[in-house]
Parts: structure tokens; sequence; C-alpha cells
């Protein structure tokens, strides 16, 4: 018994060293790169012990980038504050629109109440180029294109749905006695909804909130559509560092290591309601 | 109509809910006077939780009149009805601590802080949880919970109070304590209390009167001894008492000296009106007034006993005839063995005569009314 | 002093003396180079507004909208001369070149007013002129009132100016009779080997001369190059830019045509056997000496590997190669270029071009204005300084290829360079047929080439395929 | 005997406000996003439409014409081919891998979850970006994994550039990306289940195999059909990986539906063409959501019936 028991904790270990060499070794692989030269990301074989530097950072966060052709400057934490803004206040907008409505779906069966849910969830299906090619034209006409307000707009297609689901699971997992009692003990239905019904859904709050912001920082095509170039996310303005006398590699590699950075910090921050929040809770007892 | 009841304590008047095309409750009326206790007693899924809701305001789709203290609140929301709620699952707010818990509604009412800590004191102290106050729900034992949630119930002293069956989900110990606690928490809080319960012992405890609601309509409001004396249906017969009334199908003809019914072989006499003559009816009997003999006796009938149950210090019996007809007794002392033979006589004077059709009450021997009024 | 400043400043204007000279010697002067800027500036102002209103729009702000290029930064640096000549403002977004295109489209496709000028390709406008995006430019080359005197029109090389220019009829001729000019020509490129020095001094290989010669050359590196080099470097991502650079400057030498225009109707011709006979000896050179992920590859790419030394050579760009040669990468300085004309019976190249030009947006709210700019732009003045001071390599003015300062900077900075281009040049022009489906059958055209090349079709019966499916499309559109 | 004399009562006036409150909360999400419904109806008409930007003078209603073009095409119905094979290959193994790893991480503890967060890292990777990334893992010459693959004596894999391995290497990608995603719900999901029935089980001595098969798995079922509502509906509408790493080719054998409306619209301004795609794509996804979301609210209701 306990040398099968050693045997698989032996097994599940290399499992989850194989796990973790795959999803994380990418990531790693990325971070050296960014501390290298062009040079020597270009040798091969590659060099295990590459001369790090920190000069991509460097131009990255200064704005300009040295080349043969000239100094060029880069918008890259500009692109890097667009992405923290649009991701930020979709996901603000999403969760100010969304929590109430997954309020009411979880708590209140009501005319049209699936419906609406439905379709509100099928946003999140629709393919988004269908929607998105008819949309710069109206865009133009109703003054939103190229303007923040416009982008949350459309971002909302990926981050209302899936508050929705995830917080209206969470809502109909609760029991809805105690925003009864609270009410019973005299408190207005808005406070039984805020100092409640809210506090109670936290978790899940915040773990769709972080799933969302993911989604939504990780967004291509929207803002490359829609908006001009001093609105463009992270995820365009990586491409920026395929220039004329060869592609920047050691620039692009530290581009990617800085994007993902504020959603990994969030998601530090985030992480004990993350799994806890995600939990549905379609299953309980 | 009592004028203390539209006074000062609680009137439903036609309360109505339907969940989509299935009306769960039938135009229910009740009203209950201040310091009086109605327990409402059904079935699961019967419709308690839904009238007690209605009555608190917590269901929108409710219809009907709602007056407590002769105010109408119809259109107000709960909490603007002044109540205390008891949930069956306690619903404490698992993100504040006992006292805070208790507070509620004190706080809701913007009392000074002063006041609050004293009332909250007060009441944790009647109900013996003055020292767990500081904790979350989460570290109290499911009697402190239930306890704590009585607290918040009965702490801003309320004038109507309604309790969905608060010792539900509690163990039988706890229950019990509970019980005889209750009648004199409940006179204290000297409110218009309604009481759901699916326990007829609780009901018979702690009601001064008891509703008994059956798929959305109030079968039968009345005393608690009525009640168990005479069900008003054979549904109320069937859930009001434990062992449950015997009832045994029979064609009652009438004669002279009352109504005849034939049961076991045996011909009974009943006194009382012959309404159900010449049609199909059920006999109802309890199995404490099933006589017991271990001997033959005139006009007993032999059975095997087929099962033996202790309950509450009697003995229940299922007795089998020889016809293979089945009937529960329950006697005090010793029981005798399974698979021995007895011989058993029903009591006609507490016998009670239900239409098979309708399902209704409609004959009860006339003793048992003499002995009820 | 400031006289003598202000003197050097009008030799300049002359012609007399260089940009970057100039600047040299007003430092000489002990003038400041922020002075000397406004200084040379403000004379080339008074030069150019000698006989022409440039101050007409003073005021009005434009909005350009860029690919990332080096002829977009060299006309970036010197926006600031235009601020000055005209007392306008100048903004632009800038996009790489991966989605440049598609937000061209999109903008262009919501007729949104936000940008007035931007850069473009001639196969671009054969789909916006029809759709109705672009200003037909004649409007104002025209009028001889909004053209500066000094804007010399036919100074513009005359395949360069036919090719932006086309009737919007499919199988038209470019610059053909009743021809609108979509774009104006601004920089450009035609199609030559870049070859890798040190590989060739190595195996001891000269420059090929055809395609024959091309694929033996290109075995050879791969064989012999050592550290994972192979032979030639080559564009084969799912898109039209496969087709048009080397491929196609290939393809035209062997006589080979995407089209045949007859009675306005056009059918495709890329399973004729010219074209048969060159497509196998290119998918066959590509497969044997090619990118191992050639059909991921683009411009970028191709260029990224002839300066890492991975490859042997590029039959691409010439300004590829040249910013190879020049930029931070490993071979710089090693790089040398050769002229090809891949037809063993032809004498001479025939290149295709890409031509980066600039068209003024139709939903633009200030045309004049934008007018104003794109004469600029295009102008002799700019285009020689950002010939001499940048990388303004292809210029298409015909007089700027003549400067001889221009001809010593590029000699000492890329030797061989000019006498490649100038046997590639006389037949360089647009090799295929204009027609408003043109990236439909070139991004076809691409897949079906990366398709034999894998081997998933052989390259007779994949051509013929192509064809078939070409002209089911132009039949469905009406054109074939 | 005190019965409540039932007089008929008005009829009560019923609170509108408790009323109208669902609608209140519901309606301004709804609003924001019923505006999006109107390009919606657009892209319905155009895909009626033959309509090309750059032949703007032969724009004309055609009725089903640019359907019936799809589905008479041989090459649409290999996008439609494609598009399932890409769907069902990252579903099924982004399942069967999340669903190893979750179960992995399964106990609370401070490793696990340092790895379940640390493994998200590929989530937060736009996939855009991450498509650039594998093209530079991938490179032939300097990318270390060609470089770690011919360690092993295999140098002439081509990954994305070959239509052979070119499927491969983009699911390779989006497994890459989106495998924490389902692991992260899963997990979730495991972590949330009723510890009862397992210690019962234990205590039967029940195999671990059965326990999975028969406790766990049932159990988990609606935290799977999340996950893989979520993740079919995007894989078959997958675009920013298959287009950054190849444009939809070798040839046509990555051209799924979106990759190719992109085209059809950016490239070719086929306006009518790209339109019918898009509505043929959705479709697909608005009878595969419609089944999964009635599905699940079964499963819902059963699960809430039970407790």
């Amino acid at each position: 018994m306990a040398q099968a028991d050693m045997l698989w904790r032996g097994l599940r270990g290399v499992a989850l060293t194989l796990v973790v060499v795959f999803f994380l070794f990418p990531i790693f692989w990325i971070v050296l790169m960014s501390f290298e030269t062009n040079e020597t990301v270009l040798q091969v074989p590659p060099t295990l012990t590459p001369h790090l530097t920190l000069q991509n950072y460097v131009a990255l966060l200064s704005g300009k980038l040295n080349t043969a052709t000239g100094i060029i400057n880069i918008t890259f934490l500009h692109n890097l504050w667009n992405s923290v803004l649009l991701s930020t206040c979709s996901v603000l907008v999403a969760l100010i629109l969304g929590v109430p409505a997954a309020y009411a779906f979880a708590r209140f069966r009501f005319r049209g109440g699936e419906d609406i849910a439905f379709t509100l969830l099928s946003f999140r299906f629709a393919p988004p180029l269908l929607v998105l090619l008819p949309l710069t034209l109206y865009f133009q006409d109703i003054g939103l294109s190229n303007t923040y307000v416009g982008l949350i707009w459309i971002y909302q297609l990926i981050c209302l749905p899936l508050i929705l689901w995830i917080v209206r699971g969470y809502f109909e997992d609760a029991s809805p006695d105690i925003e009864y009692a609270y009410r019973v003990d005299g408190h207005s239905w808005w406070k039984a909804f805020t100092k409640i019904a809210i506090p109670l859904a936290g978790p899940g709050i915040a773990a769709a909130a972080l799933l969302s912001f993911i989604f939504a920082w990780n967004n291509f095509v929207f803002a490359l559509v829609l908006a001009s170039a001093d609105k463009q996310p992270v995820t365009v303005g990586a491409l920026a560092f395929v220039t004329a006398s060869g592609i920047q590699y050691g620039i692009i590699a530290a581009a990617i290591v800085l994007s993902i950075l504020p959603t990994l910090a969030l998601a530090l921050y985030a992480q004990r309601w993350l799994v806890e929040g995600l939990s549905l809770g379609a299953v309980k007892g | 109509m009592n004028t203390a009841i539209t006074k000062n304590g609680l009137h439903a008047q036609a309360i109505r809910t339907a969940f989509g095309k299935t009306t769960v409750l039938h135009d229910v009326s009740l009203a209950v006077a201040p310091g009086e206790t109605l327990v409402l007693f059904g079935p699961s899924g019967s419709g308690k939780t839904v009238l007690l809701r209605a009555i608190a305001g917590l269901d929108p789709n409710a219809t009907g009149h709602v007056t407590i203290a002769g105010r109408d609140v119809t259109t107000a929301g709960p909490e603007g009805r002044s109540i205390g709620v008891a949930f069956q699952n306690f619903a404490l707010y698992p993100h504040m601590s006992a006292r805070e818990n208790i507070a509620s509604p004190l706080r809701a009412r913007k009392l000074p802080e002063r006041e609050i800590d004293e009332k909250v004191s007060a009441i944790a102290k009647l109900l013996k949880i003055d020292h767990v106050l500081a904790q979350q729900p989460r570290a109290l034992s499911n009697g402190q919970k239930q306890r704590t949630a009585l607290a918040r119930a009965l702490v801003g002293s309320p004038k109507i109070l309604l309790m969905d069956d608060p010792l539900r989900n509690v163990d039988a110990k706890l229950r019990y304590e509970m019980r005889m606690e209750l009648p004199r928490l409940l006179r204290r809080a000297n409110a218009a209390a309604v009481y759901v319960t699916q326990d007829y012992r609780e009901a018979m405890a702690l009601g001064d009167r008891i509703a008994v609601l059956i798929d959305g309509h109030i079968v039968q409001l009345d005393d608690p001894e009525r009640v168990y004396a005479a069900p008003a249906s054979v549904a109320v017969a069937r859930l009001f008492g434990d062992p449950p009334l015997n009832l045994v199908p029979c064609r009652p003809t009438l004669a002279n000296d009352g109504l005849h019914v034939s049961v076991f072989g045996l011909d009974l006499t009943l006194s009382m009106a012959g309404a159900l003559a010449g049609r199909e009816a059920m006999l109802g009997l309890r199995p404490d007034s099933i006589a017991i003999f271990a001997d033959p006796q005139p006009g007993a009938v032999a059975a095997t006993i087929a099962a033996v149950t202790p309950l509450h210090g009697k003995v229940v019996l299922l007795l089998r005839t020889q016809a293979g007809d089945e009937i529960l007794a329950s006697q005090v002392g010793r029981a005798p063995e399974t698979g021995s033979t007895i011989w058993f006589r029903p009591e006609t004077d507490t016998a009670l005569l239900y239409d098979t059709e309708t399902g209704l009450l409609a004959g009860e021997a006339r003793t048992a009314t003499e002995e009820a009024a | 002093m400031y006289e003598k400043a202000k003197d050097l400043c009008e030799a300049f204007q002359a012609r007399g003396i260089g940009r970057r000279d100039l600047m040299r010697r007003l430092a000489a002067l002990g003038i400041t180079a922020g002075i000397a800027d406004m200084l040379v500036n403000a004379t080339a102002t008074r030069a150019l507004a000698a006989d022409f209103d440039w101050k007409a729009y003073k005021g009005t702000s434009l909005k350009l909208l860029l690919n990332k290029h080096p002829y977009a930064d060299s006309m970036i640096a010197d926006l600031e001369a235009f601020k000055t000549l005209t007392g306008m403002d100048v903004t632009y977004d800038i996009f790489p070149e991966d989605v440049y295109f598609d937000k061209v489209t999109a903008a262009l496709s919501s007729h949104s007013t936000e940008y007035d000028a931007f850069m473009t390709g001639a196969y671009q406008t054969w789909q916006y002129g029809p759709a109705g995006w672009l200003v037909d430019m004649n409007e104002f080359l025209q009028d001889k009132s909004k053209v500066a005197p000094n804007y010399d029109w036919e100074d513009i090389l005359p395949n360069l100016r036919a090719s932006d220019s086309w009737s919007g009829k499919p199988g038209d001729a470019l610059g053909g009779p009743g021809a609108k000019q979509w774009a104006l020509p601004w920089g450009f490129e035609v199609y030559m080997l870049t070859y890798n020095k040190p590989v060739f001094d190595k195996l001891k290989l000269t420059p090929p001369k055809n395609m024959q010669e091309l694929m033996t050359t290109a075995a050879t590196i791969t064989q012999s190059g050592g550290n994972g080099m192979y032979g030639v470097g080559l564009r084969g991502s799912r898109s039209w830019a496969t087709i048009h650079p080397g491929f196609l400057s290939g393809y035209a030498n062997f006589g080979g045509r995407d089209f045949t225009v007859a009675d306005g109707k056009l059918k495709s011709a890329v399973n004729s056997k010219e074209s048969k006979e060159f497509t196998a000896q290119f998918v066959q050179m590509v497969q044997d000496s090619g990118p191992k992920n050639w059909a991921t590859y683009t411009w970028y790419e191709v260029g990224a590997d002839l300066g890492a030394g991975t490859s042997g050579m590029i039959y691409d760009a010439d300004s590829l190669g040249y910013f190879t040669a020049t930029g931070d990468t490993k071979m710089k300085g090693q790089l040398g270029f050769a002229p090809i004309a891949p037809n063993p019976e032809m004498s001479h190249p025939t290149s295709n071009v890409w031509i980066w030009s600039l068209a003024m947006s139709n939903f633009s709210k200030r045309k004049d204005a934008t007018w104003l700019f794109m004469q600029w732009a295009t102008g002799t003045d700019h285009l020689l300084f950002g010939a001499r001071e940048h990388d303004m390599i292809d210029p298409v003015r015909s007089s700027i290829w003549k400067d001889s300062e221009f001809q010593a900077h590029m000699e000492q900075k890329v030797p061989g360079f000019l006498e490649t281009y100038q046997v590639t040049s006389p037949d360089a022009k647009i090799y295929f047929t204009p027609q408003p489906l043109f990236f439909n059958v070139t991004t076809d055209w691409a897949a079906a080439l990366q398709r034999m090349v894998a081997k998933q079709i052989p390259v007779s019966e994949g051509l013929d395929a192509l064809a078939a499916a070409t002209d089911r499309q132009m039949s469905d559109a009406g054109l074939g | 005997m005190s019965e409540i004399p039932v007089t008929p009562p008005p009829l009560p006036r019923r609170p509108i406000l408790p009323r109208a409150l669902p609608y209140l909360l519901s309606l301004p999400a709804l609003l924001v996003c019923i505006g999006i419904l109107i390009p919606f109806v657009t892209a319905v008409w155009y895909s009626l439409e033959r309509y090309n930007l750059s032949m703007p003078y032969m724009r004309s209603f055609i009725w089903f014409r640019n359907y019936i073009s799809l589905f008479t095409d041989p090459d649409f119905w290999n996008t439609i081919q494609v598009s399932l094979i890409y769907t069902i290959s990252t579903v099924v193994l982004e399942l069967l891998l999340g669903l190893g790893i979750a179960l992995l991480l399964r106990e609370r503890s401070r490793l696990n979850n340092i790895i379940s967060i640390a493994l998200l890292m590929p989530l937060m990777t736009a996939p855009a970006i991450a498509a650039l990334m594998w093209k530079l893992m991938t490179n032939p010459g300097f990318g270390v994994l060609s470089w770690l693959i011919s360690l092993v004596g295999v140098t002439d894999f081509k990954w994305a550039s070959s239509p052979h391995t070119a499927m491969f290497t983009v699911v390779l990608v989006d497994i890459w990306v989106y495998t924490p995603f389902m692991m992260i719900l899963l997990l979730a999901g495991l972590r949330s289940l009723p510890q009862q029935p397992f210690e019962a089980a234990k205590l039967d001595g029940v195999n671990a195999g059965f326990v999975f098969l028969r406790i766990t798995l049932p159990m988990l079922t609606p935290f799977l059909f999340t996950a893989v509502l979520f993740r079919t509906l995007d894989s078959i509408q997958q675009f920013d990986i298959i287009y950054a790493m190849t444009q939809g080719g070798p040839g046509n054998s990555l051209l799924v539906f979106q990759v190719r409306a992109y085209l059809e619209f950016f490239s070719y301004t086929n306006v009518g063409r790209s339109a019918a795609i898009l509505m043929v794509l959705w479709a697909i996804t608005y009878v595969l959501s419609q089944v999964f979301v009635r599905q699940w609210m079964k499963l819902r209701e059963r699960a809430h019936g039970a407790s």
C-alpha cells in the first residue's frame, strides 16, 4: 500500500512537472529573450548563457528605439495605458450593468426574463466580425468611431455576457432568504442588494471580473478596426517592432512580458477569490 | 369579526399566488390576534411558506390584502411591515457577527447605538446566547444559530411574528428544548404569531389555533384539540396524529338507532346523523380508540400482530385480521409478541365518518362532539 | 554671420550644396542645429513660396494614415519643413504593416472623415478607386492654378505615373485612355537579387543570371553553406504579397500573364505553357533551397534571415536588400546586389514594381489643403531630402536618380546597388492586369503555390485548378 | 371557531415597483447591448446582397445566392470541415488536459495554489501575441523548439508551414493558451464538490477509477458544461491565432470561418460574401449555444431540485 502510494505520488510529481514545463517554458523563454539583444536571440543553436541586457526595456519605457535607420518613437507605454484604460473601464461598466441584471435573472422569474438572459449571453457567441463590420459604418455616423466610449461599449460584447453568466450562477446558489431576512428587518431593497447580495457574491463577482478583464485585455480586432493609433492596445502595439531593418525580437519579447504583467499582477491579487469564485456553485450538497 | 384582530393583529385576506399556470394559494384568508399563535400546518408543498412570504411581502406575485395592526400594508415592501421572521434555514448574514445579525432590525430603525446594545444584550441573554455574540455565524453551533435567528426576529418587538418551521433543521434534543421555551417567548413578545410546521405535535404544543393548509386551501381552522379529534377531511386526518387515523372503507346504512357500518365483520352502530347512508364512506378510528384484549371478547375481532413499534411511551401495533384487513392500534404498557394473536374492538364513541367521494368529514360520534364542546 | 548663413541657405536652395553638408557648414559658423534648421526651412519656404501661395490653408490641420516604413519615417523627419512652408499642422496615425491595409479598408469603407491622405500601393487603388473612396488627382494636376510652378509632374518616372492611373474598367491597361490618377507615386521598389558575399566567396559562387543558375546556386548554398544556411529567401505566406515580388518578376520574364483580355472579359492565364514552365522551377527551388517555413514567410522574415546570415540570397525588393545591408544586422555591409533575368532567353530583367503612393481620401473635408500636402510630399524638394538624408532609396523622380550627391551617397553605402538598379529598372512596371478582384486572385494564387510546394498537388494540375477557380470567380463577379 | 368571512376582495393594487424591479435591473444591460443588434440586422441584409465595395455598380439584392454559391463551393465545405476539426480537437484535448491538471491540483495546498495561478499565465497572453511567441519559438533558424526537436533528431519538422503539421501547430498553441481556462473552471468545480460522497467511498474502499467515473464526473457535469460551452463557441470562431500564424494557409488547410470572412471583407472587400459566411457561422453557434444552454438549465434545475 505504502509502495503504491509512493509510486502514485511519484507519477503525480512527474505529471505536474511536465505540465508546468509545457505551460511555463514559453513564458520563461520569452522572459529570457526580453533580456537579450537581437544578435544573441538569433544565435543558432540558442545559447544557454546569453549576455543579458536591459536595453529592450529601456527602449520600451523611454519610448526611443535606436535602429540603423534612425530613432523610432515607440508608443508602447501609451498602448499599455490604453489597454489598462479600456479593460478596466469595460469591466467596470460590465459590472455596473451586469451584476444587477444577473441578480434579476437569478432572483426573479419574470416574463421574458430567460429570453433576455439568453439574448445577452448570445452576444458572447456571435462572431465578432459579423457585428464589427457594419458597426464601423454606424460608428462613423454617430461619432463614436475612434473614441474610448465607443470601444468600451463594444468591449461589452466580451465582458458583459461572461459576468452575467458567472455571477448569475453565484446569486442563484446563495439562498434568497438571507436577503429576505435583511429586508424584513426593515432595510430597503437597495440596501439588501448592496449590503447582503453583493458582498455574498463577492468571490463570484471578483472571479468573473478578472476573467473578463483578461479577455478584454487580450482582444485584438475590436480596437484595430474601430480606433486610430492613439487608442490601440498592447496587442496591436506589440506588432510595431517589426521594422524594415529586421524584426526586433528582443523588444517584441519585452513588450510581451510587459503586456502580461498587469493581468498577472491582478490575478495574483485576486487569486484567493479566483478558484472559489469560479465554482459557479452549480452543485451544492 | 374580532375587532382586536382588525385593530392590532394580522389580517390576511384572499391571498393568491401562482407560479406560471399553477396556482399555489387559492384566496386564502386568515386573521391572528395579538398574543395569539396561529399554526400553519400542512404537508410540504402545500403552500405554507408561500403564504408566509406573501404575508411578509416577499412575494411580488401574490395578490390579496394584508392588514397589520389596522394598517393596510398590501402595497408595502417587507421592510415597511414591521414584522419579525424566523427562517427555516436561519438565514443569518454570514459576513456579520451574531451581534450585528441581531442588531440588524434595530439598525434599520436607526436607533441610537446604546439602545441597540441594550436590546441586543437583553434578547441574547433571554435566549442564552450572550456569550457568542462576537462570533460569526459559521462559528456557531446549529442551536446557537437558531437562537440567533430567533433573537433577530424578536429583538425589534414586531407586531407580527412569522416563523417558518424554525425547528426543522435542529436536532431532536434542541427541538424538544425549544418547543418548551417557545410558548414563553411568544407570550412575552405579545405579537400576532404565525408558525409554520409539518409536525402535528409541534402544532398542538404551540398553536392557539391551527390552520391546516392543503394544496393551497385552508381546509380546517380550529383549536388544536378539535383538529386532532375531528380532522376536517381524510387528508387532514392522514397528516394529523401519529400513528395516523385508521380509515376503513365502509358503506353505512341507516337504522332507527343510528347509522350502522359493517367493518372487520362487525356491525357497529354510530351515534351520528345519517347523511352518508348508502354511500361509499371511510370510518375513521383513532389507534388509541382500539381496545385490545388478550382473550376473545364479545364484539372483538381476532387479529395477528404483524408489527410492533414503540412510540413515545406507547406501542403501536399493526394488526392483521384473518381477512387480511390491517389496522393500527396503540396502547400503553408492554406490547405483546409479534405474531401472537389478540382481539380488538373499535370504540365507536370517537369514531369519525368521511365521505369517500369528497374526502370531507361527514359525521362524528355525538360523544366526541359533546366532549369537545 | 547671419548673412553668411543666409547665403549658404540660398545656395542650398539652388541645389549647390546638400542639406547635410549645409548643416555641417552652418555648424562651422557657430550656428546651433536648431537655428540652422529654422534657417534652412525659412529659406526653403521663401524659395517655394516665391511664386505660389503655399500659405493658402494656414491653420488647417491634416491627418495622415501611414504604414510603418522607412519611407514614412523619412517623411515624418521632414514634416517640420512642410509645416513652416504652409503654416498648416499635420498629424498622423502609423500602423504596423501586418494590419495597415486592413486599417485603411476599415477607415475608408466606413467613410471615415478622419484621414485626409494615406499611403497605398497601386494594387489597392484598383479596389479603392472604383469603390469611390479616392479623389482622382487629375482634378488637381490639370488645374494649373492649383499646381505649384516647380512641381514637375513629368519628372516622375512614366511607368510609375501610369501604374497609379487606371480607367477602372477591368482589363484596361494602366495609364491608358480615360484613366484616372488614383494616387501619386512617392517611393517604390524593384525586384532583384541581394546575396551574402561571404558565403559566395567561400563557395566561390558568382551571382546567378537566370532561373537555372539561381536554382543551382541556391542548392549549392543549401548543401554547403553550413550552419543551417539555406539558398534563397522568398516570401511564401498565404497572401498577395507572395506573388508580386520575385515570383511575378520571373513569371513575366518567362512571358507568363495573369489574364488574357478579350472583349472586356478576363480569362485566367495561369495555366499557360510559360506559366507552367516557370512555376515548376520556382516550386522546385522553394522545395530544394527555400526557407523551411516558407509558407509563413513575409518580407520581414525574408529580410531577417538574410540579415542574420541564414539565407544565401533573396529574390526580393531592392529596398529590402538595402535596409538589410545597412541596418542593424549581422550581415551589415556584407551584402551584394545583382540583377536577374530568369528566362535564359531574355537579356534583361522584367521586374514587377511596388509603388508606395499617396492617395487622397474622398471623405476628406480639406481636399485642397490635402492637395498642398501631397504636392509637397511628392515634390522634388522633399523627395530629394529623403533620398539624400534618409532611406528613401527608390525615388520616383528621374531628376533625383541623376543627383550626384544621392549617387555618391548610395555608392558609398551600398556599392553595386545603383548598377543593379540601372539594369533592372528600364522594364520595371506592374505586370498584373488591373482588376478589382486582384487580392482574391493573388491570395488564391499564393495558396495554390503553397499546395504545390507541399506536394499536395502537382504543379500542372494545381495551375489548371487555379485557373478554373479564378475563372469561376471572375464570371461570378461579371468580369469573365 | 372563528372562520373569516370570505367576502370577494376588491382586486388589490399590485405594487408596481416590485414587479418592475427585474426589468429595471436587467434592461440597462439589454439596452446597452441592443445597439449591437442594429449592425447585426445590417449584416443579415448584406448577406442577401451582391455587394463588393470595389464594384459598387454591381450592388443588388440577390436573395440567397450568396449562400447558394457558398454551399456549392467545395472550398466552403473545406472551411466547415477545417473549423470542425479545429474545434473538436482543441475542445476535446483541452478538456482532457484541463481535467487532468485540475485533478492533479485538487488538494488545497500552497504549492498547488501557486502552480494553478502560474498556469494561468498563458491565458493572460493575448492569443495574437501567443501566436507571435510560438512563431518565434518554431522558427527553423533560431527557434528554441526547432532546436530542441533537432536534438532528438527531428530536423525536417515544418510546424505551421506545412499543410501536414499546420493544424497540429495551431491546435498546440490553442491548447497552450486555453487549457488554463478549462483547468481553472474545473478546478473551481472540483474544489466546490461536497466531501461526504468521497469520504464515504473511501471508507467503503471503492477504487479510484470507480469514484472518478461514478461520483466525480457526474457531480462535475455542470462545470464541464460551462467550460465546454465557452470553449466550443470560442474555438469555432477562432481567428487571432490562425490569422497571426498562417493567415489560413498553407493552401487552404487552416481557412476557418472567421479567417475566411476576414479575408473576404478586408482583402477582397466582398461584403456580401463575408456577411454570408459569418451568418452561417452565427447560425451554427446559435444552435449550439441554444442546445448547450437548455441542457445546462436542465442540469441546474435538477441540481437545485435535488438539494
